[in-house]
């Protein structure tokens, strides 16, 4: 496979500080993906299925509460640990810099998700249905999951690819901000910004060379591609 | 032509070998055969160069190549990048290499093994089932005979060489027989 | 048939080393039914688990692997303890060994072969499997050599053929045996397998060449496919698992639940073909002084896991352990007891090596240990990760502890049938001692009849 | 399920995807009857523009529309009010078009109100069925028997139900809602003089002071609101707008904010008035703008004598300290902002608190300035109390002066039994519902007449305090209908129409679509003369109505007349010693007033703040919980002087050890199968406070009591428990 | 005795053989690769003997993933004039009256988790006819390729096209 040759690396930014953990890209990921419904029995046995949640850290002691919120996703990390353990390929990276996970190659060993640090990787614990009609909302682009796969956040790169084919028709590179994951596009205070890494001078790149960057568990040398921006302190004006 | 003693212990076996040896038959041409080995001397002196080592050799080699090709033949057939890791990977391969060497090793040992013992023979050979019951079998292997004299193995048969093979055998009997065998198995043929 | 010593001596052997080859009695069929019917229970749990999908099992995020894996890791380990044993005192001749080399050699074969399934049941989509095999096909994709399981796939199958043929490799010599003393459909297959075995001097000096190289082949081999297992767990980045010293730790714990599970079954087969005269309380001595040693190897390993993580004292590293003790305090402290404190303290008092009950009561003991070292390795590890707020916990479900349950009886199914159609005992090992031992008059003394070495 | 067989050529996948399973032999490969229409091609998506109506803020959405199937609900990037973003419930409305229990067709009650039979029946016969009940008010000369209820409505919508209404002689039309922002208007005409919502410029102000204002819920625009709140916090350059919340409740707002200001429930008014004097006694205040509106410190300052620090400290049970730092940051960084919020409003002394803090923008001399407050665009005048509405229609309806009850929404469920609201209805002898479930509401009604799903309607939304310029939303159809529903304004014409006379006089329309139009007609009549229909067609593409149109130059200013804001002492129902704790009922990201409660989506969504999904919950300050005995995931009892409902417990750092808070929504008898008979509903809790001079919908003035029945909550939540306070192991 | 041996020991072999075929060709394709049509529709007909081109009815495929079946409108509205007395167009004008489409029966039947976008292989400047045979020459339609993976990439490795996997499985 052309290793690299794409001149696009995707990345995120994501800034705590205007998070305000509404849950909107929730949802609206659970909408793009075909993310399965499941239902409190499912949940309580931790097999929920969401591919985007939103951490949500208590600290300090009434009345000197704070709360922080995290949104967590797939990192795309350039050094997956997840990728190498699958032992079928279903795991891999991709040209453009991100963690593919290829359902239909899955046999479940379930490796990559004991590897991940960030846990994002969900499994399909349990057969899913979607009650009619509920299932005319299900997206023709990406595939349904079936029972005993691996799946995860793909920064909907079903969108990329669409991206992808729109701009080779008009023998061009994909702009910045022309293509944007669902989450980050409906992000109310556009807490999530996604671009093009590999391009200096697009917004995710600025961003991420921001002094308040860091990333998520660095120290275990995964290079992520999703950077985050530390919330403001309790610092007063 | 192969006559087989039957003996019931380790005394008349030697002294069986020993009759045979005076004889003029060779120790080439002397085996025994027990169902509980005995050190090297005690009944008969066989050969202690054995050659099979070298297969285990050739099998680590094949195996080593295999391994590697296997590992990283398929990683360079079908390059999919995973985790920041080089495409042939030298650990992974190094692993796989190892397996299989030893693998191939193991069967390449148990292969020249029963290549240098000569199992499964060709067609029947004289046997008595009490051996499994501990006694001793003294083998000799017949000399086509008629020559005057005959040299191999280093050593020469002399007199006997020039005595047909049936003549041999009955001389080959008569001295296990008196040595004290049970009984003597010649081959039918 | 003559009247000699030896001869005599020798059928006597044959007789009784062979008893168990004699047609089975109502209890032996009675066993088989018990096992045979446990292994179905097993089936039709993992049937129920295919059909129905991966959330019968107790397993969830983040605990991905459960009681399977730790079946795998438990058996893989197990495995260890005919080649070890029998390897190891092969190359070292200690004569001891003789009776009991079978009985370690055929339990190593049979614990690879249900070891390696675990993995398999355990897939998320066991149908498809074949994935994982490197063979033509027309995906035009092959598996993934760097992944860590397709090392362990490797392994066990150079693992699952080599301790096979080391296992025939024994067995040879009293294959020609059993050919010579039976009859009917025996003779044919122990004819078949003895290859026309004669005993030829020149047989046995190849033999022993054989049987020696083979024991330094065989041992690697063992060692490298624990590590693996090991580097399963030591290659991620899963807190308490990504850790150097896995692999010995794992070999440590592997040879160490081998041993003992050798001494349970030496206990076993003593009683059940009699074989007081040939499994004596020298052997279990033996047996125990080895166990002592492997113990304080053990312990050490752990030792040196624990404490240098204590003292690091990395957050999350740390995390994972003080949860394990808090959650798992009883299993800990079984494990702790089982694996280290019991085997040490007893196996240091000859009169406690030499009793048979107390020997039992240890090895079942330190096997249980084991099991649950296996799983407070896998599974604290993975409840508390790196990230808190996705923590979780793990229970395993009637489904898991079905098919590991069937796991145990499907082994000893393979065992009682294999000690049933051979030879259990090494019978010629076992005699080539008796005529070593053999001793002779000189003069005032008696020397062993025969003073040349192996 | 497979996906490919969406692909599958055109409307009739249904076939294929039965047929397409993993099983052997070939597939059915469906082709159209007849070519799909120019510019839509198979296998390709389109988008088309609406506007979301589950809140009123009316944000614009693009619904991705694959194979005549609706997939995918986005923002609107070209909509002044949500600029392509959208929250969680936006998202959601696909499944209230999609939903697997909707009403498929007219239904008619077979067995006894709220036992759920009913019988199918035809557009005809429910038509006529009203018609019948309607005549029948006609000829008795008691067509004021006839009562509307229905949310807040805006534009051709209330224009239509005015006029129906108006020709059948009828005043009873109430549109009431929980949340319904009437107090913000009229505390606004009252301070400002101008009949208008609010509308903050958040993103460009440096200081924001937010009194229980949670408009990263709900409050007034959250999608508005949030997009602000980011520029306000990192769209400038060296300004990080500073955010410090005041509330008993830590809320999801609240947790946003630099600092919390955990103020006694009732107590807000008398802070705000407390920040003030300390503003004005170190004359912080911005002179000119006081002046300008006609004030003098001096003055205020005596005004403000009986809020000095300690009293006002003592009051709030904050420390003296955070006060006088918040009046000094709120004073000294400009421009700066105050808002109020329905955690402040539902007070007893709510309108009077509300004013105190609108007092605070004067001070700081914001008003009409960037990053103050101005008039909202469009909204213009609306109710200002239709909680004494709905007492009075209540009132009406246990006097059995309604003969016929029309409701839209689900009132049985989202208003306080307090009210006496749902016995009275069940005196009404005729109740119809336009529900699209069979929710609370529904399983009461006689006839329902099932309405449009969003995505299958026309219309047009003006949204209520969520733009500064005046705008026009336009809903259209982006699917074809599922079932054989129709959207209530077409149910309206068709039964005018059948009344004839004066009704059909004065709805001379042959469709909504038709009178939706021809508003927007008469709307851009002024803008552009020029061919309507190309307008029409580009209005449909882009969404709506946007831009200047409408709003206003003339800004807010202090309503001299105004009655100076006293917040007295709160009251609350339930005494204190029996009732040791406050309760604060709140709407949930997802729940809104529980119309987003049917939604597997945001049932499944976990809670932001509690993590908690598929129930409702408690939650208590740790301390109160140890106290009690409660822990974390316990069922607990509350009982309140209204009644009492039992949920698991969440321990909650971030509230009040003296409050207890529930979330709207939850707790509904009917409202599909992912709601059904699902956690509680608070609104039971509450009870009514009088307020001597007029009734004021007090929802936060009720005291309760919480005890402890087992530790089986069946609580489930995201998060792990201890996990949640580990922050530390992952650096933030 | 030996002779049986021998037999056997082909047997074995023969099974190893088929075995190994077996597991090459897994997961095995069960579908009917010439199946019959519910009308006898010829593409010789049509793009042969007629010359039409692929696009006038598959007229979607340069623009969308899937090529597109014309609707039976379309075919009606040639044959209203065309040969409208044969008996199959007799059978489809019934459809039309009927107002029920045609159930055509699939051929070219890619896995559900296969994305296989047609106007990008045209975009490419592809022939119809390198993944759909010569068509022209079919009466009735009769796949002619695998469209196993392998398949795929082979072409793809020859085109120097993308082989991540992503580019067809998502």
């Amino acid at each position: 496979m052309e290793k690299m040759t794409s001149p696009y690396r995707w990345g995120m930014v994501i800034d705590l500080d205007r998070c305000t953990g509404c849950g909107a890209c929730v949802v609206a990921c659970q909408a793009e993906n075909n993310v399965a419904l499941c239902d409190k029995k499912e949940i309580s046995e931790g097999r929920g299925m969401q591919w985007l949640r939103i951490e949500r850290f208590w600290a300090g002691e009434y009345p000197d509460v704070r709360v922080r919120f995290l949104p967590v996703l797939c990192q795309h990390c350039h050094d997956a640990p997840c990728e190498p353990v699958c032992p079928v390929y279903a795991s891999y990276h991709n040209p453009d810099g991100l963690n593919g996970q290829v359902y239909n190659r899955c046999v479940g060993t379930r490796y990559c998700g004991n590897n991940c640090p960030y846990a994002v990787r969900v499994f399909n614990f349990y057969p899913h249905t979607w009650p009619q009609p509920l299932d005319s909302q299900l997206s023709p682009d990406i595939t349904v999951r079936s029972r005993g796969v691996m799946e995860k956040c793909t920064f909907c790169v079903q969108r990329i690819r669409r991206a992808k084919e729109e701009a080779r028709g008009e023998e061009r590179v994909i702009r910045d901000g022309e293509v944007q994951p669902a989450c980050s596009q409906t992000c109310p205070s556009e807490a999530l910004v996604f671009g093009n890494l590999a391009d200096p001078r697009s917004r995710v790149s600025r961003l991420s060379r921001s002094p308040r960057r860091f990333q998520l568990l660095e120290h275990l040398g995964t290079h992520p591609s999703v950077y985050y921006l530390k919330g403001g302190g309790r610092e007063h004006v | 032509m192969e006559i087989i003693g039957i003996f019931g212990d380790l005394d008349s076996a030697a002294r069986g070998v020993e009759g045979l040896l005076r004889e003029g038959f060779t120790e080439a041409q002397i085996t025994s055969l027990s169902s509980v080995p005995y050190p090297d001397g005690v009944l008969v002196k066989a050969g202690q160069r054995s050659w099979f080592r070298w297969l285990t050799l050739a099998g680590a080699a094949a195996g080593a190549v295999a391994g590697f090709t296997l590992a990283a033949g398929t990683a360079w057939l079908y390059p999919v990048q995973t985790g920041d890791k080089p495409i042939i990977a030298l650990y992974p391969t190094g692993i796989i290499t190892f397996e299989v060497t030893m693998l191939f090793a193991i069967i390449g040992t148990m292969a020249g093994m029963f290549l240098e013992m000569r199992l499964p023979p060709r067609g029947a050979r004289p046997y008595d089932p009490a051996i499994s019951e501990g006694c001793i079998g003294i083998s000799v292997a017949l000399h086509a005979g008629g020559e005057v004299v005959v040299c191999g193995e280093g050593e020469c048969i002399g007199s006997i060489a020039s005595l047909t093979p049936e003549e041999q055998r009955e001389r080959a009997t008569e001295i296990l027989m008196k040595a004290g065998a049970l009984r003597t198995i010649t081959e039918q043929s | 048939m003559s009247d000699t010593p030896v001869a005599r001596s020798a059928t006597q052997l044959n007789d009784e080393l062979l008893s168990s080859l004699r047609p089975p009695s109502r209890r032996w069929y009675l066993l088989v039914l018990f096992l045979l019917a446990v292994v179905a229970w097993g089936l039709v749990a993992f049937t129920w688990q295919v059909t129905h999908g991966m959330y019968v099992t107790g397993k969830n995020r983040p605990v991905m692997w459960g009681f399977y894996i730790t079946g795998f890791v438990f058996w893989v380990g197990l495995s260890h303890s005919g080649t070890m044993v029998s390897s190891i005192l092969r190359l070292s001749r200690a004569n001891w060994r003789r009776p009991i080399l079978r009985a370690a050699e055929a339990m190593t074969v049979f614990c690879i072969l249900v070891a390696g399934l675990f993995p398999l049941i355990h897939l998320g989509r066991n149908w498809t499997f074949f994935y994982m095999i490197p063979y033509p096909n027309q995906r035009g994709l092959w598996p993934n050599f760097r992944s860590a399981l397709l090392w362990d796939m490797t392994a066990i199958t150079a693992y699952i053929i080599g301790s096979s043929l080391f296992l025939y490799l024994g067995m040879l010599p009293d294959l020609a045996v059993a050919r010579d003393r039976s009859g009917g459909w025996r003779r044919k297959l122990y004819g078949l397998l003895a290859m026309g075995w004669r005993g030829s001097a020149h047989e046995w000096a190849v033999y022993h060449r054989a049987s020696t190289l083979m024991a330094a082949l065989i041992i690697p081999v063992a060692v490298s496919v624990h590590s693996i297992v090991a580097w399963d767990f030591a290659v991620t980045v899963v807190p308490g698992w990504h850790s150097t010293i896995f692999p010995p730790y794992f070999v440590i714990g592997a040879i160490l639940s081998g041993v003992a599970a050798v001494i349970t079954l030496m206990i076993i087969i003593r009683r059940a073909f009699n074989l007081e005269a040939y499994l004596t309380p020298l052997h279990f001595d033996n047996m125990g002084k080895l166990l002592l040693v492997i113990s304080l190897l053990w312990s050490y390993a752990y030792f040196v896991e624990v404490q240098t993580t204590w003292y690091a004292h990395e957050p999350i590293e740390w995390e994972v352990f003080s949860f394990m003790a808090d959650t798992y305090t009883p299993q800990l402290l079984l494990m702790l007891a089982g694996n280290s404190v019991v085997p040490i303290a007893f196996m240091c008092f000859r009169r406690l090596r030499r009793s048979i009950s107390v020997m039992l009561t240890v090895s079942l003991l330190v096997n249980v240990a084991m099991f649950i070292e296996r799983f407070l390795i896998i599974v604290p590890s993975l409840s508390h990760k790196n990230m808190p707020f996705a923590w979780g916990s793990y229970s395993p479900s009637w489904v898991e502890i079905s098919v590991n349950i069937a796991a145990v009886a499907g082994f000893a199914l393979l065992f009682v049938l294999f000690a049933k159609l051979f030879p259990i005992v090494a019978l010629t090992d076992v005699r080539e001692l008796e005529v070593r031992e053999a001793e002779v008059p000189l003069g005032r003394t008696r020397l062993p009849s025969i003073a040349g070495k192996e | 399920m497979k996906r490919r067989t969406f692909l599958q050529l055109g409307g009739m996948t249904a076939a294929g995807a039965a047929l397409a399973g993993c099983r052997s032999g070939n597939e059915k490969l469906i082709p159209y009857l007849i070519p799909a229409d120019e510019g839509v091609t198979p296998g390709k998506a389109e988008y088309y523009a609406s506007s979301c109506r589950f809140c009123p803020a009316g944000c614009g959405i693009l619904v991705r529309v694959s194979d005549g199937r609706a997939k995918k609900v986005e923002g609107n990037p070209a909509h002044p009010v949500n600029r392509g973003k959208l929250c969680a419930r936006g998202q959601a409305i696909l499944q209230e078009l999609y939903h697997p229990d909707r009403i498929a067709q007219p239904l008619k009650r077979s067995g006894s109100r709220g036992s759920g039979e009913f019988r199918k029946i035809s557009w005809d016969e429910g038509i006529a069925l009203l018609t019948e009940k309607l005549k029948a008010l006609q000829q008795e000369k008691t067509t004021d028997r006839l009562a509307l209820l229905t949310p807040p409505l805006s534009g051709t919508l209330a224009d239509l139900t005015d006029r129906f209404m108006a020709a059948f002689g009828s005043p009873n039309h109430l549109s009431f809602e929980l949340l319904a922002p009437d107090w913000l208007r009229r505390a606004t005409r009252q301070a400002f003089g101008r009949a208008s919502l609010p509308w903050y410029d958040l993103a460009e102000t440096r200081y924001l002071l937010g009194f229980g204002a949670d408009f990263v819920e709900h409050h007034l625009s959250p999608v508005q609101y949030g997009h602000a709140f980011g520029r306000m916090r990192q769209a400038r350059d060296t300004v990080r707008g500073h955010f410090t919340y005041v509330g008993g409740r830590m809320s999801l707002t609240g947790a946003s904010a630099d600092r919390w200001l955990p103020a006694r429930p009732g107590s807000e008014g008398t802070l705000a008035l407390g920040l003030a004097r300390l503003i004005l006694a170190d004359s912080l205040h911005d002179e000119q703008a006081l002046a300008a509106s006609g004030l003098q410190r001096e003055k205020l300052l005596r005004r403000l004598a009986g809020y000095q620090l300690t009293r006002v400290a003592e009051q709030t049970g904050l420390p003296q300290q955070a006060i006088v730092e918040v009046a000094r940051e709120f004073a000294t960084t400009r421009p700066a902002l105050a808002m109020a919020g329905e955690a402040v409003a539902f007070q007893s002394n709510g309108p009077e608190a509300v004013r105190a803090v609108l007092l605070l923008n004067l001070l700081a001399g914001n008003l009409n300035r960037p990053g103050g407050v101005y008039p909202a665009g469009g909204g213009g005048a609306g109710p200002e109390n239709s909680f004494s509405g709905l007492l009075s229609l209540v009132a009406k309806m246990r006097a059995d002066r309604i003969g016929v009850a029309m409701i839209q929404g689900n009132p049985v469920h989202a208003i306080p039994p307090a009210t006496g609201f749902q016995e009275a209805l069940a005196r009404v002898p005729f109740i119809v519902s336009f529900a699209t479930l069979l929710d609370d509401t529904a399983l009461q009604a006689d006839l329902i007449l099932p309405d449009h799903a969003a995505l299958e309607s026309w219309g047009d939304v003006i949204p209520q305090g969520s733009a500064r310029e005046a705008v026009v939303g336009l809903i259209q159809p982006v699917v074809t209908p599922l079932g054989d529903t129709r959207q209530i304004p077409d149910s309206l014409l068709a039964t005018a129409h059948r009344l004839g006379g004066g009704m059909a006089a004065s709805l001379p329309f042959q469709s909504y679509r038709e009178m939706v139009k021809g508003a927007m007609r008469r709307r851009i009549a002024p803008a552009r003369g020029t061919d309507f229909e190309t307008a029409w067609t580009e209005l449909l593409r882009q969404g709506g109505l946007f831009g200047k149109i409408g709003s206003t130059g003339e800004g807010f200013r202090r309503a001299t007349a105004a009655a100076w804001p006293e917040p007295g002492e709160p009251r609350f129902a339930g005494d204190e010693k029996e009732y040791p704790l406050h309760l604060q009922v709140f709407p949930s990201t997802a729940f809104y007033d529980g119309r987003g409660a049917p939604l597997p989506w945001l049932q499944q969504l976990p809670d932001p703040m509690s993590t908690v999904v598929w129930d409702s919950w408690v939650e208590i300050n740790p301390r109160t919980a140890a106290e009690l005995g409660i822990s974390h995931g316990d069922l607990v009892e509350v009982t309140s002087p209204a009644g009492s409902l039992r949920a698991p417990a969440v321990i909650y750092p971030g509230i009040r050890p003296d409050m207890v808070a529930i979330p709207l929504g939850q707790g509904q008898q009917g409202g599909g199968r992912y709601a059904r008979g699902r956690g509680a509903n608070p609104l039971s809790l509450l009870a009514m406070i009088d307020e001597g001079t007029e009734p004021r919908p007090a929802w936060h003035a009720t005291r309760v009591r919480l005890t402890r029945v087992s530790e089986k909550g069946n609580l489930v939540t995201a998060g792990h428990p201890q996990g949640s306070y580990r922050s530390d192991l992952v650096g933030i | 005795m030996n002779k049986w041996w021998y037999i056997a020991g082909v047997a074995a072999a023969a099974a190893v053989v088929a075995g190994s075929a077996l597991i090459y060709s897994l997961p095995l394709d069960t579908r009917d690769r010439s199946p019959r049509q519910p009308l006898a529709f010829s593409h010789k007909v049509h793009a042969g003997d007629q010359g039409i081109h692929c696009l006038y009815c598959h007229r979607h495929a340069p623009r969308s993933p899937v090529a597109g079946i014309p609707a039976v409108a379309d075919c009606r509205a040639c044959h209203l004039f065309i040969s409208a007395d044969r008996p199959e167009i007799i059978k489809l004008m019934g459809y039309w009256e009927k107002k029920e489409p045609i159930p055509w029966v699939r051929v070219y039947a890619l896995p559900d988790h296969v994305y296989f976008p047609h106007m990008m292989h045209i975009r490419a400047g592809l022939p119809c006819s390198s993944c759909h045979g010569e068509v022209a020459t079919m009466d009735r339609i009769t796949r002619s390729v695998s469209l196993k993976m392998g398949w795929c990439l082979d072409c793809h490795r020859q085109h120097t096209a993308s082989i991540d996997c992503w580019t067809c499985h998502i």
